[in-house]
């Protein structure tokens, strides 16, 4: 059977979903920058297939493009504040960094 | 042919994103999101997006995930990489995790998707640069300066502290 | 100037209210001065308005008409006639003699001046007013001062004094106040004009009249004071400095009365004919008794002299009730007098009060060898008290008592006899103080200095001259009170007649 | 009443004695420091003679008028016109007011004269002399008012100069109360008198003619009859009201108290105040109205009564006083008891008449008295004199006179005014036998009391100064140690002077009014006839022709043909009466036969006492009445104090304790709440507080819960 829109979009949720669960049970910060990672693939998976099946404007194809970009600024920015956390709390452990609490 | 071959980059995507979320060690969570990048630019290969698959690699795996891995090495002694990420509460998440993808799939299932004929697979380069140089130049420009922007707040973040 | 006297005459002090404010504190004589100017024009022009008032005519003179709020028909309209000129002179005089009584002053000057002034402004509307509203604003503006200057200046219980004065009339104007608004409404084109309201007399139902009348009344029986409502009076005087006792005597206690003779009388005659003699003869008998046998009682000077003026103004109220020429305007010429002789009795009190910093007749005696010339003024004051014939108060007395002989005889010999209780407790004060053995403590006490002089000649003046030659105040108020005598006879039959089928 | 005379000066006969007294009143001080004692009595006496000359004058202008036009008038303006009420300040003189200013100038001037010595040493002579001037105007304005409301000021003026002249010598607590009880029992009758005044106006009103002018009134007397008030008679119940007046000035039963006490006040007061002038006014007002109380024989009858019971009752407690004035007074209680019998019995000349010679040997007989005090230095009590016939023979022999005067004996005054009196009593219509017996017998004891007076005072030892026992003993066995140091000496010229003036005419005066029995032609009553006894002439020109006159009265009074034999027994019989009475006095006080102690023993003193205590009448008024009135004022006070006050203040307290509660409610109900508000939200904070865990993936999962919950809401 050929491979319809269906196929990507569960592709993408599956990616989604690991990537939500990353974040949501990781206490390395990392590893939740990693997850945020997926979730930000999952949503291009999305675009670039609805760009295809969806009559193929380059719209969703730009997009993706700009997203992979900001997840690059972002994850330079994510890793500099976990590298200055570090330095302070001499961790990353998710637990302990919360001197923001209410 | 074409099908069982989407099925394993599919498989392999799905499958490096489960090691991400379930692996104890952070190194090895690392290596599973290589895989998972990769497949994603398989896919994108699949939908006729080469410029996208071939900038998911430059991009995705040679920069963020060299960077991310950059991060691990400096925040953990090499000795002592032991427990580091046994993460909190597992079941609720994936209790959670799971009513979400129901309610996604549902979603996905019942949605009445606009589906146009698939057209064949032309070489987009052309077209995304053309785009981004008249519909989206604005965007375009400001990407630029965000991606400045970045550039110095990393700088500034990880700086020695001048020890006041 | 001619016109708008009247307007200067009220508004002026409160000008003077204003600059004493801006005056230095400790500037004492200046204040002293600044005030005193405040109130010599409006006596200038109490004299000017004396000599040019007509004395032919019933109806209002010198009046001023302005809308003022006009959407509830409300205008500034004074006017003076028969029944308020003695009045409006007598502020004016007790206004200024009181400013020069107070020069003993000390504790906080420019409110005390300035308190006095607002409230000498406030009695003259009251007496000018003919709009109701205006009336009842200027009957409210005049509690104010009054409240603050006992319940400061006054005397050890001044807060007890004050809040009693103060409580007493605002019910009373609260009454008032409903009664007032009754007669707006009830009148077609909603008003307050005075003389409107007269001029509608003739169409309120009696039940309506009645219960407008009893409203009216309790309000001004409590200032007049009449019987059940008399008990702030003597607080308030032995708590108050002599000078606002004498304002209090000699002018606030006439408020009542007049309120009574210029709204009850004109605008609810039916009513008036009705509780003339159950309320205001009976009620007045009682306050001419009952005021004389209790100041026999008292051993605080002033406290006598309160109750003496309750039965001074019993006598007012019992002419005014007599529905006799002769008995209104002697209830009228009474106003006037006791207003001179109880204010010189006070000054005379103020007089040994600053001497002997006491009040008890019984802590004194023989004050005649001490200070005689003090003593010929307090028997001057004594015996215009007692009515003595050739000074003001007996003229005013027999004409009351005259009056009241044709329609209650029996009243009229109850009240003369307390001619003889007045006697009585006067001569007995006299004696108990001045006459006797020279009392060893104060045999050193100064007699009555320039300024306290200086405040009683003008009123003993006026005892002495009115007494023998009465007619400068009678002629004055004379053509008003025939009429309001005929208004009052005459609209209540209409009233009586038409008011069967009005219902209310 | 024709139309009056015009004229100018009978105000000046009031103004002169009122300039007089303002000026000694308020510069009197000065004055007498600065030109002396003499300049004041200068400035006193100057008005009371120019007023004297004035009334002489009018008196004379009188003479010349026929016998009923006599009658000046001098309007000077309007006084009160109010309503009905015309009253004008205008004086008028006719026959009865001219003898009255005649004897109130004339004898005032004496005692204004006599004044000048007995006062001398007296520091405030000034005020002494401000009050009588005083007194004179206000007397004159008494008699020369035309209406009832002048008359009354007159009137009133009179009590509060005597008030002021009781209480001359204020330090003393006991003339300051005499002077107030002096005045209060005035004002007692003043009440009565207002009283009348009003029920006569108004009277006369219902008819449409109110009015208050005295010559007005005898013109409308008639339309008084017939009406009724509370069922009595108006006339009755007008002059029974002004009767009441009349006793409280003229000192009569029941309101006689005070004139004993007046003797509190320096003798000169006495004499003109409590024997001359202001006693005589009721009579006079009487006598002014008499139409009115002719038209009320049954007042008349109260009237007669009262006065001869006075006359008895004030003759009795004259036996047994001590204090020289305080006989004299009682003595003029009881004269004028005589006038009021007069007045009665409806002989309102002979009243007038008995007052004209009463004035001259009583005032003689005061300031005697007064001589002999001033001689003693103040000794008022009469068994401290004796013998000073010796020592002041001029002032003897004028007492001498006038007590023969005043007892009745023949050839002077006092017997033809008195007999007058009596005869009247007895003949005339209202006249009663038992009030000529009772008269009669009060002659014979003012005799005696008046020469037991004399017989003490100038016959016998001098029991002077401060030597001898009190008993009443006649003084023969006095046997004092050690005389009294000086001997009285007889008093100055300036006061002799009017002593003798008077006695002479006490001694002529009678002369005028000598009945016709006597060979007289009753000069004094014709005189006044056309005032005072329009009800007994024919009624030929009165215009409105009296309803109801006394008929029978009119033949005997002037007409005097046939002499009634009677009136000469009445004569004698009154003679030998009063001869009794003295030579009773002689025997017990100069030989001493009969020893005054037996009757001042009979049945067991009782008797005595009570004369010599005055009936208790003093005591018996302070009870009832004093202390009556101050009981009563002192409950009324009580009750404004505790239960006028006490509802207000309980009022007060009731709103305070609302108050309270109000606020009690406010603090722990209202301010409960809110704070409770406040509380729920601090532990609501608290709670929800926790909610920010600081960790990030908590936030997380709030995000994607809110999602789910949304996604399935949705779905479902």
């Amino acid at each position: 059977m050929s491979i319809g829109l269906h196929h990507f979009l569960f592709v993408s949720l599956l990616v989604f979903l690991c990537g939500l669960f990353t974040v949501l049970t990781r206490r390395n910060a990392i590893g939740v920058l990693m997850g945020v990672e997926l979730i930000l693939n999952s949503a291009n998976i999305n675009y670039i297939a609805f760009s295809r099946y969806g009559g193929g404007g380059y719209d969703g194809q730009v997009f993706s493009v700009f997203v992979i970009m900001l997840a690059a600024a972002e994850a330079a920015i994510g890793l500099a504040i976990v590298l200055g956390i570090y330095r302070q709390f001499e961790t990353i452990d998710v637990e302990a960094t919360d001197t923001l609490r209410g | 042919m074409y099908a069982a071959l989407f099925y394993f980059i599919a498989g392999l995507t799905v499958i490096g994103a489960l090691g991400v979320a379930l692996s104890t060690n952070v190194v090895y969570s690392a290596m599973s999101l290589l895989a998972a990048l990769v497949g994603a630019s398989g896919l994108y290969v699949f939908l006729a997006a080469d410029f996208v698959a071939v900038v998911q690699i430059l991009v995705y795996v040679g920069g963020i995930l060299i960077l991310t891995l950059f991060a691990i090495l400096l925040t953990h002694q090499i000795a002592e990489i032991q427990v580091s990420n046994r993460s909190v509460g597992r079941l609720p998440a994936l209790g959670l995790v799971v009513l979400l993808g129901l309610a996604m799939g549902a979603a996905i299932l019942r949605a009445p998707w606009h589906v146009e004929p698939l057209a064949a697979a032309t070489p987009t380069t052309y077209g995304i640069g053309d785009s981004f140089l008249n519909q989206y130049l604005l965007p375009f420009e400001l990407a630029s300066v965000v991606l400045l922007t970045a550039l110095v707040g990393a700088i500034v973040l990880s700086r020695k502290e001048l020890r006041e | 100037m001619p016109t708008n006297v009247l307007t200067w005459m009220i508004f002026l002090p409160l000008v003077g209210a204003i600059v004493v404010l801006c005056l230095p504190r400790n500037a004492a004589n200046l204040i002293r001065g600044t005030a005193t100017f405040f109130t010599i024009p409006p006596l200038i022009m109490a004299v000017w308005l004396y000599q040019h008032f007509d004395r032919a005519t019933s109806d209002m003179q010198f009046v001023t008409k302005i809308p003022w709020i006009p959407s509830f028909n409300i205008q500034y309209f004074i006017g003076v006639d028969g029944i308020s000129i003695t009045m409006v002179l007598l502020t004016a005089l007790l206004s200024f003699i009181c400013i020069i009584a107070s020069f003993g002053i000390e504790k906080a000057m420019k409110a005390y001046f300035a308190l006095f002034l607002l409230l000498d402004a406030a009695m003259m509307g009251v007496f000018c007013a003919l709009d109701f509203f205006l009336f009842f604003v200027f009957w409210e503006v005049m509690l104010l001062p009054m409240y603050f200057l006992i319940g400061i200046w006054g005397g050890p219980r001044r807060e007890y004094a004050a809040i009693k004065f103060f409580l007493y009339t605002m019910v009373g104007s609260v009454l008032m106040l409903v009664a007032m608004l009754a007669l707006y409404f009830y009148a077609e084109p909603h008003t307050f004009d005075l003389l409107e309201l007269a001029s509608r007399s003739g169409s309120y139902s009696t039940g309506f009249q009645r219960i407008a009348w009893i409203g009216l009344f309790i309000g001004f029986a409590i200032k007049i004071p009449a019987f059940p409502f008399h008990t702030w009076l003597p607080d308030a005087h032995v708590e108050a400095p002599t000078a606002i006792s004498v304002i209090l005597a000699g002018v606030l206690l006439k408020m009542g009365t007049y309120g009574i003779l210029r709204i009850n009388y004109p605008i609810l005659p039916a009513a008036t004919l009705d509780f003339a003699f159950y309320l205001l003869i009976a009620l007045g008998t009682w306050n001419i008794v009952y005021g004389a046998l209790c100041a026999m009682a008292q051993t605080d000077f002033k406290k006598l002299i309160a109750y003496s003026s309750i039965s001074h103004m019993g006598y007012v109220m019992f002419g005014m009730a007599t529905m006799t020429s002769e008995g209104i305007n002697g209830a009228v010429l009474q106003m006037f007098n006791h207003g001179t002789v109880t204010a010189m009795l006070f000054l005379l009190v103020g007089v040994i009060y600053d001497r002997a910093h006491h009040r008890e007749i019984n802590g004194f005696g023989g004050l005649a060898g001490i200070m005689p010339f003090y003593t010929g003024w307090t028997a001057l004051a004594f015996f215009a008290a007692m009515g003595l014939p050739g000074l003001s108060a007996f003229i005013s007395e027999v004409l009351v008592l005259l009056g009241g002989w044709r329609s209650y005889p029996a009243l009229t010999i109850v009240s003369a006899s307390a001619v003889v209780l007045t006697a009585g407790y006067m001569l007995w004060t006299m004696q108990r103080i001045y006459l006797g053995k020279a009392n060893e403590k104060y045999v050193g006490l100064p007699d009555i200095n320039g300024r306290e002089i200086f405040t009683l000649v003008p009123l003993g003046i006026i005892v002495v001259v009115l007494g023998v030659y009465p007619r400068p105040v009678l002629d004055l108020i004379n053509a008003s009170l025939v009429h309001l005598n005929q208004v009052v006879a005459g609209k209540a039959q209409v009233a009586l007649a038409t008011a069967g089928n009005m219902v209310p | 009443m024709s139309d009056p005379i015009a004229v100018g000066y009978l105000r000046w006969i009031i103004l002169a004695p009122l300039i007089g007294a303002a000026i000694n009143g308020l510069l009197g001080t000065r004055i007498q420091k600065a030109a002396g004692k003499n300049a004041i009595a200068a400035i006193a006496i100057v008005p009371v003679l120019i007023s004297f000359v004035l009334a002489l004058n009018a008196f004379r202008q009188l003479l010349s008028l026929p016998a009923d036009h006599r009658f000046l008038l001098d309007s000077v303006s309007r006084w009160i016109h109010v309503g009905h009420l015309r009253v004008d300040m205008a004086f008028w003189v006719d026959p009865l007011s001219a003898v009255m200013i005649l004897v109130v100038t004339g004898i005032g001037g004496l005692i204004h004269l006599y004044s000048v010595g007995y006062m001398h040493e007296e520091p405030s002579f000034w005020r002494f002399f401000a009050y009588l001037n005083l007194f004179m105007a206000a007397m004159l304005t008494l008699v020369l008012g035309d209406s009832l409301l002048t008359l009354f000021v007159g009137w009133e003026g009179v009590g509060l100069c005597s008030y002021a002249l009781i209480g001359f010598w204020y330090k003393e607590w006991a003339n300051a109360s005499a002077a107030a009880k002096a005045f209060l029992v005035n004002r007692v009758g003043d009440f009565g008198f207002i009283v009348g005044m009003f029920a006569l106006f108004w009277g006369l009103d219902q008819t449409g003619q109110g009015t208050l002018v005295v010559r007005e009134i005898a013109q409308r007397a008639h339309l008084l009859d017939g009406q009724l008030l509370w069922g009595i008679a108006l006339p009755t119940f007008i002059t029974m009201a002004l009767f009441v007046g009349a006793t409280g000035k003229s000192a009569q039963i029941p309101l006689y108290v005070w004139l004993p006490d007046a003797m509190a006040g320096p003798t000169p007061v006495s004499a003109l105040i409590h024997a001359a002038t202001m006693v005589t006014a009721g009579v006079y007002m009487i006598g002014r109205l008499n139409f009115l109380f002719s038209m009320a024989p049954a007042t008349l009858h109260v009237i007669a009564t009262i006065g001869v019971l006075t006359a008895f009752f004030a003759a009795t407690i004259g036996v047994a006083q001590y204090d020289i004035k305080k006989v004299l007074a009682y003595s003029t209680v009881s004269q004028l008891g005589f006038m009021f019998i007069a007045m009665g019995v409806g002989a309102y000349s002979a009243g007038i008449f008995h007052l004209f010679t009463h004035a001259f040997f009583k005032a003689c007989l005061f300031l005697g008295s007064g001589s002999v005090i001033h001689a003693l230095h103040h000794e008022q009590d009469m068994r401290h004199m004796g013998g000073l016939r010796k020592y002041m023979p001029v002032t003897f022999s004028t007492f001498f006179v006038s007590t023969l005067a005043i007892a009745g004996m023949p050839p002077f005054a006092g017997f033809f005014s008195k007999d007058e009196i009596l005869w009247q009593a007895f003949a005339s219509p209202h006249g009663h036998w038992w009030i000529w017996l009772v008269g009669t017998i009060t002659a014979g004891i003012t005799a005696f009391y008046m020469f037991r007076q004399v017989f003490m005072v100038f016959f016998g030892e001098y029991r002077g100064a401060h030597g001898g026992h009190h008993d009443d003993a006649h003084g023969s066995h006095g046997a004092h140690h050690g005389h009294a140091v000086h001997h009285p000496h007889e008093s100055p010229g300036i006061m002799t002077t009017p002593l003798i003036v008077l006695a002479a005419g006490a001694v002529l005066v009678g002369f005028l009014n000598v009945p016709g029995g006597l060979g007289g032609s009753h000069r004094f009553e014709t005189w006044l006839a056309p005032v005072l006894e329009p009800a007994h002439e024919a009624p030929v020109h009165e215009p409105h022709g009296l309803v109801k006159k006394v008929e029978h009265a009119a033949e005997e009074t002037l007409e005097h043909a046939e002499h009634d034999p009677l009136e000469y027994l009445l004569m004698v019989i009154s003679v030998l009466v009063a001869g009794g009475g003295i030579l009773l006095a002689w025997l017990m006080y100069v030989r001493g036969k009969i020893d005054p102690s037996f009757f001042s023993d009979a049945w067991a003193g009782v008797p005595y006492r009570t004369i010599f205590n005055k009936y208790y009448v003093d005591e018996i008024y302070e009870a009832v009445f004093v202390n009556g009135a101050l009981g009563l004022s002192k409950m009324l006070a009580a009750f404004d104090r505790v239960i006028v006050d006490g509802i207000v203040n309980g009022v007060a307290t009731l709103t305070r304790l609302v108050s309270q509660a109000d606020g009690a409610f406010d603090k722990y109900v209202v301010d409960g709440i809110v704070n409770g508000v406040g509380a729920v939200t601090m532990w609501v904070g608290a709670r929800a507080r926790a909610v920010q865990t600081g960790h990030i993936y908590s936030y997380l999962y709030a995000i994607v819960i809110g999602f789910v919950v949304i996604m399935f809401a949705r779905l479902l």
